[in-house]
């Protein structure tokens, strides 16, 4: 039988190359501002930042457990996906980064839960944030198996939304601005308005297990690069859209509208708290939504050590592993 | 030099099937040009039945298909007025998807023949290539000799349309070597059946041989080819010449056509 | 002793009659049947314990190697539930209309490339520069144009299949011995008749061996599709459960559905090809034993 | 005439000599390249003009159909900035070493199989179903094996490359007449031998066939590998930049991506596939001119 | 009715090359399975020429394929103890994608011949079947004597090696109607090349053919074959009688065979 005793890494000092993934997208603002702004290489001094961009978060997952890949800000989601299916070994979620940013929308027509009975909502990905909040909500309000759910990726669901394909989706920013902008949708719910204090994490910063137990100096200059990004972040607003916009110009050679990320700026609230609280509830929606039979353990997914040295250091408040980083 | 048609003979019309006139053939352009034919003027008259002789490699396959219109001729004139040519090749090029009697049929089929009368006349064709009883062997499973008598039977099915445009047109069979692969006493039986076919149709023939005495013993008249290029350097009227005098002074002239060519 | 073959043979019918040589004939249709299954399901048999090796050394981690166990699990699970009915039916049913759709415009345009130079020139270099498209490409402006429907599936598929089949009937057509159209012209083939009863048959082993390709690519082509456009006006087919896998990271799903996808193409392959060709081989004496 | 050939035709060289009849040996060689290449223009340009018609129209929105215009600034643009030089030679040269190794795996496969009944019993039906995997379902489970580099493009690659390859080599070797390995028998051939200067040039026609399915499956699957796996150690490929174009829904990024990916095909096509297939089927008289 | 080996000639073995015991040969099973030889007991004594004769499909290519080894008996046995034996086959069957030149290299090369003795080797045979300077023609663009005559200079190049495993053990050659396709001229002269190569080199012989004529100066000893099954009917040893005698003793047997055959 196999025999599974995972070695427990030492301490190795800080890495010669750190590889972190990011989605050019508006909820990984605080990556975007980071590498834009030079932050995370400026902490990392002698680490070589190498910095990979992914579209999807089964792929970053792919690339983290395949070991091409040490660490990546992705939605939640994925993350306990990624925790879950490798029995709690290969990664720990080290940092929030973003919170907020997804929204239900709706052509015009519609204007209450009971008027999508019938018609096709798009998530990006099943079992991706959006995905199973929608089912959750679904479920909640009777609605399972009476809504067509269909995944498609956020550019098709722009184009499918024009051509009145699809009649509703629940996107991650900047895409439901951009259908509200683009293409004339209206909000139905936004969902933070489903969440205590409209606080739940859409993008967070996993990094692998192996990864963090070898180079912890490198993972505190990674945190450290990530809290002074969401300083900059947050405390100009103006400089960051700036610095997303000519990021996602670089990665994907076009920068969005003026005003689609002024509005996607809007609805997120850059931080580096995980709501590590709001993880147990994450992974038992998997099982409202009907993505999992049974909710994923997430109990020691957070290892937030490293990121409330770096908050004190920063002479910030740390912030609560809410029991996530014990099993 | 010119053949007379003997008159007992059911002759269809009194035009010439096929007449050349200066034809030439080269393959190929540039310094690499094969020149198969020159200058050759030929004339076989309807019904009329001649035989073809010269060395290995000296055009009377390229001209059988030049007659045929399988190949267009370089320079001259061909001048054809009879029906579409049924043509028996150097090689049996059978159908390998097919078997003996599918082969055979073949021909009908394409001329919208219906089905009880095409297994009809394919076996009855079999039978007279002596392969009565073989008709779902293919190919690969017959012997060369037996290829090449379906080859036969085939292109005797094909001439048997004379419905369609054809119809009323002196009719002519192209023949390259039909019998080389057979043994002495099925070639006897073959050539008798090809006699009978011939007096009772009428048909004209091009027969290609390199047996000078099967080609006296069929031909009406003999047409003796040179090589390279080729040109038609002599004809006799076989049927004028007692046979053992016909075959010495052909086999003659073919040796010095030959060995003159050799020495160039 | 041919005398004793003739009394028994007579009992033999099938496609086998001319494969087994004439001394084994004597064995009974159970061990022929055996001789038949047993290299495949060997080969089988080979790969799954080595993979239940690997994975029971630990060689790799649960999640980059699923155990055999867990990935029989998936798919005994899809057996009991009957979806995999739905499954294989979606998928299959698509792949076979598809591939009937790309058979009829491709064999038109693979006969019209190949017997004409002026066609060859113009479109022969299009449809080849069109095959190596891959078929994700066009997914996205499928759903674009048709929205997201069958009619999106086809067109991926046949983008896929078309082209290569048609390119499989040219090369068929091109090997040819030019001995078998001159033949046919003798006989007094027109140019249908011709095509009909010359060119198409003469180029059937090697068309057909395009055919294989060709199947490959739209089947391909629309597992691709299926990974990408999943919706439920689609149904659920190979493909999207495939997908379903990789976006929950769920490696033993993942290889659920790839031996899913793999079993499918090794049957139609057995059931379907096989047979085919080697009737085809066999009927022209083109059998392996020939040589 | 055929004398007057003889001086003129000495100037002309390479392997159009046999094509060309004799009597068109007298234009001039600009004509010439004139007749053979207006074809392939001319059907581009009737292409592009229904599209721009078609566009002009208006017949569908702009974001379903782009401006043949647009189109050509986004390549433009790429050609200016020089990308377009790196974009080439990120995705040929993977595709070109992809395919040599797929070569080098599947000649030997595909001779095994076609040579020896247990092994195509065994093996021959597990090829088939490899070739039937699109290459998409590869990527995540190659990510995972070798991490986002090199080696998975490859082994995605040599997945979708191999399998095809081996078949067409197959279905090449099948379609020789069995005179053929007799008479090399028969001359003294060994195993070796056999293979090397009987069965491979036999089966060369069929096998080109083969391996332009070959080249087509693995650049397909190379397009596929780079339209997910994304990452600076790999470059820049014209699968990645039609990724972006997707990601971005912008139409006219990804029609000119789809544009470039015809360009390589039509241009290995025209480059490499196209003089090969020409020589071999000359060589041996196959010509579309023989019939 | 063996034949003698005549003493003047360079005999390299008293071993005979090849015997056949009760040889056997059907093809396929069940009902549809041809008999093709039965019960054939033959031997080729070194260094001897023998002509085998029978109707067409009566299994004379059959027999060569089995002492070729391409082919095994279905019954009896076949004892082989000369070195590979060089075959011309019924059919010419070049390698269509080497020239005339490359084609009877081929052998010589698999031989590992070094180029510059290859190309050598090959020009003079190429001579000999006078097809001097035709090197670098296609098969496609030879006629079919041509053909046949490069395929009898590539199985003249193969039974050149005798370096290898077969040194020292005598040698055969198996010819299967190699002159079917040729004008009279150049086949009297490759008859007496064909002669001249066997009396220099003792290598024996196994001549299939239909011209009983050519048999009987050929050979020394006749074999005919009696078709469904083959059978071995009757052998003359032709050395010991005059021609003419012996052409029609052997014509009127094998119409006799044939005929009885045909009547059955
Ligand atoms: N397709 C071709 N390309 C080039 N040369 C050719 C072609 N066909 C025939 N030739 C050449 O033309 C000449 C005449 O060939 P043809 O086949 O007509 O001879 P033949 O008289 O039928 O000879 P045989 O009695 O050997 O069959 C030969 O020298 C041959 O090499
Ligand atoms: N592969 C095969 N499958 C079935 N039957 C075959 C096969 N090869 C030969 N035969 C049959 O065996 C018999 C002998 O054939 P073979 O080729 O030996 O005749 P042959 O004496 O060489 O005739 P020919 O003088 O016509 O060349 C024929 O009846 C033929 O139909
Ligand atoms: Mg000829
Ligand atoms: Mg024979």
């Amino acid at each position: 039988d196999r025999d599974e005793a995972p070695v427990a890494s030492t301490d190795k000092g800080p890495a010669t190359e750190l590889r972190l993934g990011y989605f050019p997208n508006v909820t990984h603002a605080a990556a975007l501002v980071g590498l834009d702004q030079g932050l995370f290489t400026k902490e990392l001094g002698s680490t070589k930042l190498v910095p990979t961009k992914f579209n999807a978060g089964p792929e970053a997952v792919g690339a983290l457990l395949g070991g091409s890949l040490d660490a990546s800000f992705i939605g939640s989601g994925p993350a306990i996906n990624a925790y879950a299916k490798s029995n709690g070994e290969a990664v720990r979620l080290i940092a929030g980064t973003t919170s907020g940013g997804a929204q239900l929308v709706v052509k015009p027509t519609i204007t209450k839960p009971a008027d999508l009975a019938g018609k096709t909502v798009v998530t990006p990905q099943l079992g991706n944030t959006q995905d199973v909040s929608l089912k959750k909500w679904l479920a909640e309000n009777k609605l399972t198996g009476k809504v067509k759910v269909t995944n498609l990726e956020n550019a098709q669901t722009l184009d499918a939304f024009k051509q009145g394909d699809v009649d509703a989706a629940w996107l991650p920013e900047p895409w439901s601005s951009r259908l509200v902008l683009d293409a004339g949708a209206k909000v139905l719910l936004d969902e933070a308005s489903l969440w205590p204090d409209g606080k739940f994490p859409t993008t967070v910063l996993i990094v692998r297990t192996q990864f963090l137990q070898e180079h912890p100096e490198t993972v505190k200059a990674l945190l450290s690069g990530l809290v002074s990004a969401i300083d900059f972040a947050t405390t100009d607003k103006a400089a960051a859209e700036t610095a997303v916009n000519k990021q996602l110009k670089e990665a994907t050679g076009k920068a969005l509208q003026p005003a689609v990320i002024d509005r996607a700026f809007q609805n997120i609230q850059i931080t580096a708290d995980p709501i590590a609280s709001t993880f147990p509830q994450l992974a038992k929606d998997q099982v409202t939504a009907g993505i999992a039979k049974e909710a994923p353990a997430v109990a020691g997914f957070a290892d937030l050590g490293p990121l409330n040295d770096v908050l004190s250091k920063a002479g910030k408040p740390a912030v609560d592993a809410a029991g996530l980083d014990t099993k | 030099m010119t053949a007379t048609v003997e008159a007992d003979r059911a002759v269809v019309d009194s035009v010439s099937p096929v007449r050349f006139h200066q034809v030439g053939k080269a393959f190929g352009s540039g310094r690499s040009a094969v020149v198969a034919l020159e200058g050759v003027d030929l004339e076989v008259a309807a019904g009329e039945f001649v035989c073809l002789l010269g060395a290995s490699g000296c055009g009377k396959t390229t001209l059988l298909n030049l007659v045929a219109g399988l190949d267009q001729p370089t320079s001259g004139r061909i001048e054809l007025s009879s029906s579409r040519p049924a043509v028996v090749f150097q090689e049996a090029a059978l159908m390998p998807w097919l078997t003996a009697a599918g082969n055979v049929e073949l021909p009908l089929r394409m001329a919208g023949v219906p089905k009880a009368r095409r297994r009809a006349k394919a076996a009855e064709l079999l039978e007279l290539v002596r392969l009565g009883g073989l008709g779902d062997k293919r190919p690969h499973e017959l012997s060369g000799g037996m290829r090449q008598r379906v080859a036969l039977a085939r292109a005797l099915a094909s001439t048997t349309d004379n419905t369609g445009s054809g119809a009323g047109k002196p009719s002519l069979l192209l023949m390259d070597e039909p019998f080389s692969a057979l043994d002495a006493i099925t070639r006897d039986v073959l050539q008798g059946e090809l006699l009978r076919i011939w007096r009772a149709t009428g048909t004209a023939i091009l027969f290609v041989t390199h047996d000078v005495r099967e080609a006296v013993r069929l031909g009406q008249r003999v047409v003796l080819l040179s090589s390279r290029p080729g040109r038609v350097v002599r004809q006799w009227d076989v049927d004028q010449l007692p046979e053992a005098e016909a075959v010495d002074e052909i086999n003659t002239e073919l040796r010095r056509v030959i060995s003159s060519h050799a020495a160039a | 002793m041919p005398q004793l073959d003739l009394q028994e043979g007579s009992v033999e019918a099938g496609l086998d009659a001319l494969d087994t040589p004439v001394h084994s004939s004597q064995g009974s249709l159970a061990r022929r049947i055996a001789a038949r299954a047993f290299p495949p399901i060997g080969a089988v048999v080979l790969l799954v314990a080595v993979w239940q090796v690997l994975w029971a050394a630990a060689f790799w981690p649960e999640f980059k190697l699923p155990a055999p166990l867990a990935v029989w699990a998936q798919i005994w699970q899809l057996v009991t539930s009957g979806e995999i009915l739905e499954l294989f039916w979606v998928s299959v049913h698509r792949a076979v209309i598809g591939f009937a759709l790309s058979l009829l415009i491709a064999v038109p345009l693979g006969l019209a490339i190949a017997n004409s130079r002026v066609v060859r020139r113009g479109i022969g270099p299009l449809v080849s520069g069109l095959q190596s498209l891959p078929s994700v490409a066009w997914v996205p402006a499928a759903i674009l144009w048709f929205g997201l429907n069958d009619r999106a599936i086809y067109w991926v598929v046949l983008l896929g299949a078309v082209p290569s089949i048609a390119n499989g009937l040219m090369s068929g057509l091109d090997q040819v011995p030019p001995i078998l159209p001159r033949v046919g012209k003798a006989l007094g083939a027109g140019r249908l008749s011709g095509i009909r009863y010359i060119l198409l048959p003469a180029a059937l082993p090697g068309f057909l061996g395009g055919l294989k390709q060709g199947w490959a690519f739209s089947w391909r082509s629309l597992m691709a599709a299926e990974l990408i456009a999943t919706s439920p006006d689609l149904g659920q087919g190979l493909g999207q459960f495939l997908h379903n896998g990789m976006s929950l990271s769920d490696i033993s799903m993942v290889f659920a559905g790839i031996l899913l996808i793999f079993v499918v193409g090794v049957g139609i392959e057995l059931l379907v090809f096989r047979p085919l060709e080697n009737s085809v081989l066999r009927a022209r004496g083109l059998t392996v034993t020939a040589r």
